[in-house]
């Protein structure tokens, strides 16, 4: 177990080198001068020179690329263009709204997909497996933006449940989550579904029956489970699009996340925030790979008694 | 306890396989003693691995699928023939008619210029669709070489391929698109760049798995005894086992890219105006949300769909063609 | 046969309800089966005996389905069983072991854990009380070690060992009928024969009739008081096993038993019969099995034969023995 | 050794702090523990947000922005002015009154005389005032926060130092004082300027000339502006909290020289999407908003809350270019040709409900040097073909129109309708994208297609634009629109010269006939009006026209 958990961090490394590079040389190779871009008007080109200079822009890529891993490694993504500020910091006060937003999204999403999952299966090709398949798909279908906005205007603008805007209370992030949740619960509920439908044709599922288990029985107690271990895995996936969605939920509800950044970082050009930003939600990904993988391990007593 | 796992896992993997290869046997298999289950005797009975049956068994058992594909042909002949389709000029502005109400004349009212929205949605349907078959097709291609490549080469170019894979698949997708679209600039084009290179780790995933699987089946072996080609092997004789797989996927992947435009035009750098994808048209009405809805709700609700449309259909197809397919 | 019948199936029908037509894998079965006894029901695969055996457990899924005749388990017909009331049925009263010990036990759970289900489904027993039974019934079916065993997961155990499992899991509530289907095809030769004989030990021990499925004749002489055999869905010939051994009369009967290679024989070759099972789609007119039958007539292709009575207590679907009172319509 | 020098001037200062006058909603919000380690400069502390953690906000005044600021430095900024305007003072204001024009009226200088030659310029300070942690202003600040300008790391508002004494010679870094602000004693401070500029006492009162302490913001090195406990001013409130991407918080300063403000404290919210905006406003959970942010809702706005609305006039001018190193833009019958094919009155119906006025030179409405009388450009598409066709293109050209994609949807809109607008007289515009930062460049190398853009006024003074425009060749072509008459170009710069008021203006009045009309060098587009909506407890509030789009809190009150 501890030599998996071992080798399995090991391999994570090189993908963790190689999204640091991807994410270094696409950035570096921006048209136009940073400096100018992010300095606008009112500047004097000895100014300019003079900010090149000390952001340490003026040496070679190589140089700038060694430097950053070996700073980020210590925790340090640099100091952002704009802000002048230690990125790190700015990510870490963010970060503990995006993980909020993504926890209690990833609640909605599985609570919708696997209802919704379970009852498509149950109900295979007929009418309420397309309705549910249908309710949960609708999340993903429209822009994350729009169901934002439109579950913002009913339930907060016209209703008055919820708050229009903010983070700061339970009742203001209940549709940022749904808004989100939603949009990941498509994927949930179709993987559900086809593991149920799969898990169902099992052998041991004659035997559940067999031995005179109710239906429902039988899929609560002996399909489900098997059927989510692979949905554990997804988990990682789900974390990677939530990010995603983030990025334009927060925006929509006004929530001070990493996605925010991330849009302020493109808005302003302030390329140390945009870079330690994608870096630390890919590492935030990688992690969760990671996690989703060992749980999985954990789960499934087949591959727990390897150690 | 090491070696009974290791063979578990590998039995798994030959499970897959069976059932991805569509090598039904039919009854010449009975034959051979294997007693059948009941809902594999009755896949045997009534199933048989010829394409037209598959699709046949859709029609019967999804009609949404099927009521999807119609849509999505519809759209498409849309988009073919916007010109002959639309009521309107879908660039053509008119100031003073700027923010109609739907009416006869204008069945979706008039955007902020002026524009007639359902031409604009008809010749959107032109730019949307493209930019989900387009660039989808392009990483899908990528991803199927790569995924070949690394699963019937192995070693060394396994490696290397599926660590590219795995630093790609890190990436929030929608991210990774934000800083392709940095780097080079919003657009349309660029739109197709990015999709392009963001989305084709997950097919080469999967092609490499099926891959790995169907190399060490009898008639790649048999192949391979022969004498033939590496390359006809794997364009010949894996490649069309992997296909129901990639129909699938190809089809799951489409919405994403749709909407992925949406987002990116969400957050500015996406199309440029005065393009009228629809992604656009939803950010740029999104504003008049309160007084004049119809103008981001049309072309959102032309996107859902669409969306909708492909989704169902993938779902269906998956149903019939793939059942082991689930890394989506 | 004057003894009472634990289960009565009589002709029972199950169709699968596919694309190209309606398949009748089960057409007409009946099947008597007395408390206390081994009954063997022997064909090649695909012939049915499966379809049966689900059928009378109402485990049949879609597409298949029972359309036509009765299945009595202690006088009380359970064809007609709401969901609610099967289930107080299956498990209780008629349990059933699988071919597959590697696939029949659900490899997330301990499998003391699904023994102990079935007991806390069927009987109001504590949950610890239910444990000590079963590590009862493990000892019982000769697993060693069972209040360890009790905490293993399927993959740990061997094939034999899971196959007593779920021997022990479908004797636990001490059934009328348990249907045993293929249970040692996957197994070896030496954990055969200790299976077979646990079985019969059980049944003997608790009254428990059992309905052996297989289509190994050599089982079917080992344990069996009564065989049934079948062909395409249908019962070519049932016999007490010892009269069905001394005068196979089917020629479908007379194939089987010579193609098992005999070590005081000195045959040239195997006997094989000729051709393959046909598919139920497209059976003949007449005999189902008169494509691959050396002694069939021109009538055979042409009308369906009915079972026969050849002997006392000896049913044979075939013209031959048209002299014989019919047993079935 | 620096970092306890600068760790036991921070704890001085947080004394300074509770004894000040930051005191709003019980709680001085700048104080308290994160105060130390963030002035002491530890990386591992720079937490600048957070700040507002103690402050109670019961009562305050909720207005909103839809990007947060980057600092609340302003010598850093050329934007972000609206904290500026409220926590720090300058040495002179604009003081604007309901007729809409404007005069220059003192503040932290509370006289000033300038003398003969227009060189020399020496300010009375107001004595008595203090900081908000404490400290007394005096002249020293004022030397300090001007060298500080020019020197500073980041900075970017050098160029309204351009014309005093000394100040090249600083920012190259050969001089280390600047020789031309010179503290005379505690309370005076005279500024020698290099060559007379008359519209330097309105350039003093740009948001970019804000006075700091120089105690405090020497000691708060580069968190000053960051840290809201470090950022200190003489203005009416005090810096509370920033939650970056949530809020801003400010606290009234109870020891304000004018009295202290009748808000308790503001609330800025930082809310990017526009609906958001609107639908906040209209729950309730806003009392002011901008409706530049929502251009697009504003009709509605003024439709459901017609008693809400604030106006005030945006000094500032959209205008249209025309590259003049690109064909056929040096022939003065097309440039001519595109400033009367363009429906300015429809672009400014069309897109911002016709509030605004219609733009005929370089100077707009409500600026020093606004002319009435000027002569006017009509659209005239019939005349536009005929010049076209005189100048030999009866046919048309193709152009580029360039488009920058940071830019807002209504600029875009702008130059989708200038396309249909100059198709309609033959003209083919094509619109082309650019991301920002190649927008930029390429404008600044002079090689930019004609664009949209517009000036909004730093000071109330012409000079402000049509030196910007047309100060020298370097000037015009950074905005690409390469005007070649160097003649033209000497006189704008040396009327920056003229000490005689109305002598300057005239001047500025006929080189913008002759630029706008003669030679036809821009298309000017609109000036708009500046509407924001209220809500109904807010009284008194005002817009302040200088500066991007700023608000100055200070006079406002809640009812109820």
């Amino acid at each position: 177990m501890l030599s998996r958990i071992l080798k399995r961090i090991a391999i994570s490394i090189p993908v963790l080198v190689g999204v640091v590079l991807a994410i270094f040389i696409m950035l570096r190779i921006v048209p136009g001068d940073p400096v100018t871009t992010m300095l606008g008007e009112h500047v004097n080109p000895a100014v300019i020179e003079k900010i090149s200079r000390e952001m340490g822009l003026d040496q070679p890529l190589h140089i700038q690329f060694i430097k950053y891993v070996a700073n980020a490694l210590q925790g340090d993504f640099g100091t952002s263009y704009r802000l002048n500020r230690n990125v790190t910091q700015i990510i870490l006060d963010a970060f503990p709204n995006t993980v909020k937003l993504s926890l209690l999204a990833a609640a909605v999403a599985w609570l919708i997909g696997i209802v919704a999952g379970i009852v498509a299966a149950i109900q295979q090709n007929k009418l309420l497996d397309r309705l549910f398949m249908g309710g949960a798909l609708m999340g993903v279908s429209m822009p994350v933006f729009m169901t934002a906005l439109v579950l913002q205007y009913v339930f907060a603008f016209k209703l008055k449940w919820f708050p229009v805007s903010g983070f700061d209370s339970w009742q203001a992030m209940v549709l940022p989550a749904i808004a989100l949740g939603w949009n990941s619960a498509g994927s949930i509920a179709r993987m559900t579904r086809s593991n149920l439908v799969e898990v169902m044709q099992n052998d041991f599922i004659r035997t559940a029956r067999a031995k005179g288990l109710r239906e429902n029985g039988v899929i609560v107690g002996h399909a489900l489970k098997n059927a989510m271990l692979p949905v554990v895995t997804m988990m990682a996936l789900q974390l990677s699009s939530m990010l995603s969605g983030a990025v334009l939920t927060e925006s929509v509800f006004g929530v001070p996340g990493i996605g925010r950044l991330a849009v302020n970082g493109i808005e302003t050009r302030d390329m140390p925030l945009l870079q330690g930003t994608v870096v630390f939600t890919t590492i935030l990904i990688i992690l969760g790979n990671l996690i989703a993988d060992l749980l999985y391990n954990v789960l499934d007593p087949r591959i727990r008694e390897g150690a | 306890m090491t070696d009974e796992k290791a063979r578990l896992t590998e039995e798994n993997a030959k499970g897959k396989a069976d059932g991805n290869a569509g090598t039904y046997t039919g009854e010449r298999e009975t034959a051979k003693g294997r007693q059948p289950q009941p809902e594999e005797a009755g896949a045997q009975l009534g199933e048989s691995d010829t394409w037209t049956d598959k699709m046949q068994t859709l029609m019967r058992q999804n009609k949404l699928a099927v009521f999807s594909a119609v849509m999505i042909l519809l759209m498409i002949l849309v988009a073919v023939f916007a010109p002959l389709v639309a009521p309107y000029d879908h660039l053509a502005q008119s100031l003073p008619d700027r923010l109609q109400d739907p009416s006869a004349a204008h069945w979706l009212g008039t955007d902020e210029l002026g524009r007639d929205v359902l031409s604009r949605i008809i010749f959107g349907a032109r730019i949307s669709l493209t930019i989900g078959l387009l660039p989808t097709l392009i990483s899908m291609s990528i991803g199927t070489v790569l995924g070949l490549c690394a699963g019937f080469y192995g070693g060394k170019t396994d490696f290397i391929i599926m660590r590219l894979a795995d630093v790609m698949l890190a990436f929030p997708s929608l991210l990774l698109a934000m800083v392709v679209m940095y780097t080079m600039g919003g657009g349309l084009i660029n739109i197709f760049i990015a999709l392009s290179l963001v989305n084709w780790a997950g097919t080469a995933r999967i092609v490499r798995s099926q891959t790995l699987s169907l190399k060490e089946k009898e008639f790649v072996e048999a192949a391979r005894s022969i004498g033939v080609k590496k390359w006809t092997i794997m364009f010949r004789h894996i490649l069309p086992n992997c296909l129901p797989s990639l129909i699938v996927l190809f089809t799951l992947n489409i919405p994403s890219a749709i909407l992925s435009e949406a987002s990116l035009s969400f957050l500015g750098i996406g199309a440029q105006p005065p393009s009228a994808s629809w992604g656009l048209m939803v950010v740029r009405g999104k504003k008049y949300l309160f007084s004049e809805p119809w103008l981001s709700i049309a072309p959102s609700v032309a996107i859902m769909i669409v969306v909708l449309a492909f989704n169902f259909l993938g779902d269906g197809l998956r149903d019939v063609l793939d059942p082991y397919l689930k890394e989506q | 046969m004057g003894e009472t019948m634990i289960l009565d199936i009589k002709n029972l029908q199950s169709h699968f309800f596919t694309a190209k037509g309606e398949v009748p894998a089960v057409d007409g079965v009946s099947i008597q089966v007395p408390q206390g006894k081994i009954i063997g029901i022997v064909g090649e695969s695909g012939c049915g005996k499966s379809m049966t055996a689900m059928s009378v457990m109402g485990l049949l899924r879609y597409p298949g389905r029972v359309v036509g005749g009765s299945i009595a388990l202690a006088g009380r017909d359970i064809t007609h069983l709401t969901p609610k009331e099967l289930s107080l049925v299956r498990g209780n009263e008629i349990s059933m072991i699988f071919q597959e010990p590697m696939t029949s036990l659900n490899p997330v759970y301990p499998v003391g854990k699904q023994v102990r289900e079935a007991i806390l489904l069927h009987q109001k027993l504590s949950k610890t009380e239910a444990k000590e039974r079963v590590i009862d019934i493990f000892r019982a079916v000769g697993i060693p070690e069972p209040e360890k065993r009790y905490y293993s997961y399927p993959h740990q155990l061997s094939g034999g060992l899971r196959q007593r499992v779920m021997i022990g899991m479908a004797m636990v509530c001490h059934p009328k009928v348990m249907i045993a289907d293929e249970p040692t095809t996957a197994l070896d030769v030496t954990i055969e024969a200790q299976i077979l004989q646990l079985m019969k030990k059980l049944c003997k021990e608790q009254g428990t009739s059992i309905i052996l499925i297989t289509h190994n004749m050599g089982v079917v002489a080992e344990v069996c008081d009564y065989v049934y055999v079948m062909y395409a869905g249908k019962v070519m010939e049932q016999a007490e096993t010892f009269a069905l051994f001394d005068h196979p009369s089917h020629p479908y009967t007379q194939g089987l038993l010579k193609s098992i290679p005999k070590l005081d024989e000195k045959a040239e070759r195997l006997y094989t019969i000729e051709g393959v099972v046909p598919n139920l789609l497209h059976l003949p007119k007449g005999c189902s099995f008169c494509t691959r039958c050396d002694q069939a007539q021109e009538r055979c292709f042409v009308q369906k034969p009915c079972l026969y009575e050849a002997a006392d207590g000896h049913g044979v679907r075939c013209f031959q023995y048209e002299s014989g009172g019919q047993l079935d319509e | 050794m620096k970092k306890r020098l600068s760790l036991a001037l921070a704890a001085v200062m947080t004394l300074g702090l509770v004894l000040s006058g930051c005191k709003g909603g019980g709680n001085s919000g700048s104080g308290g523990e994160n105060t130390t380690p963030a002035a002491g400069g530890d990386a591992a502390a720079e937490t600048p947000a957070s700040g507002d953690a103690g402050v109670d906000t019961t009562g305050f005044m909720i207005d909103v922005l839809n990007a947060d600021i980057q600092t609340a430095d302003v010598q850093k900024t050329t934007k972000d002015y609206t904290l500026p305007q409220n926590i720090y003072d300058r040495l002179l204001e604009i003081e604007v009154d309901d007729a809409g024009t404007s005069k220059i009226v003192p503040s932290l200088a509370e006289k000033w005389d300038i003398s003969g030659d227009g060189l020399e310029y020496t300010f009375h300070l107001r004595q008595g005032v203090k900081f908000q942690n404490g400290n007394d202003f005096t002249a020293e600040d004022v030397v300090y926060t001007f060298h500080r300008l020019l020197t500073v790391e980041n900075g970017v508002n050098t160029e309204l130092l351009d014309q005093v004494k000394g100040a090249a010679e600083v920012i190259e870094g050969s001089a280390d004082t600047l020789e031309g602000v010179e503290a005379v004693d505690d309370y005076t401070v005279k500024i020698t300027l290099k060559e007379p500029f008359a519209a330097f006492l309105s350039c003093l009162t740009a948001p970019g000339l804000s006075i700091y302490d120089s105690e405090a913001t020497e000691a708060a090195g580069d968190q000053f502006g960051m840290d809201p406990a470090v950022t200190v001013g003489t203005g009416p409130f005090c810096f509370a909290g920033w939650t970056f991407n949530d809020q801003l918080v400010l606290v009234r300063n109870e020891n304000y020289w004018k009295g202290a403000s009748q808000l308790p404290g503001v609330v800025i919210k930082i809310i990017p999407d526009t609906e958001t905006q609107s639908m906040m406003f209209e729950s309730g959970e806003l009392d002011l908003l901008d409706l530049d942010f929502v251009t697009d809702a504003t009709d509605r706005f003024l439709e459901s809350y017609p008693d809400q609305i604030v106006q005030g006039p945006r000094v500032g001018i959209t205008y249209f270019t025309l590259n003049f190193n690109m064909e056929p833009f040096q022939d003065v019958k097309v440039r001519k040709a595109v400033q009367m094919a363009i429906d300015r009155q429809a672009i400014l119906d069309a897109l911002y409900g016709g509030r605004g006025q219609v733009e005929h030179g370089i100077y707009p409405y409500g600026l020093i040097g606004f002319n009435e009388g000027q002569t006017k450009i009509s659209y005239d598409p019939e005349g536009a073909k005929a010049l076209l066709a005189e100048a030999g293109y009866a046919d048309g050209f193709t152009m580029e129109l360039a488009a920058d994609a940071s830019a807002s949807d209504t600029v875009t809109m702008a130059l989708e309708i200038i396309k249909e607008q100059l198709a309609a007289v033959g003209i083919n515009a094509e619109i082309k994208n650019y991301d920002e930062s190649t927008w930029l460049e390429t404008r600044k190398a002079g090689g930019l297609g004609s664009f949209m853009s517009t000036w909004t006024a730093d000071f109330n003074d012409p000079e402000n634009f049509i030196y910007t425009f047309f100060g020298n060749e370097e000037k015009t072509k950074i905005r690409s629109i390469n005007y070649p008459d160097t003649a033209v170009m000497s006189r704008v710069s040396a009327a920056r010269g003229i000490v005689n008021e109305d002598e300057r203006l005239a001047e500025y009045q006929a080189l913008e006939e002759k630029l706008i009309h003669e030679d036809a060098a821009w298309v000017p587009m609109y000036s708009r009006t500046h509407l924001w909506a209220v809500s109904k407890r807010v009284q008194n509030f005002k817009p302040v026209w200088s500066g991007v789009s700023d608000r100055m809190y200070y006079g406002v009150s809640l009812g109820e």
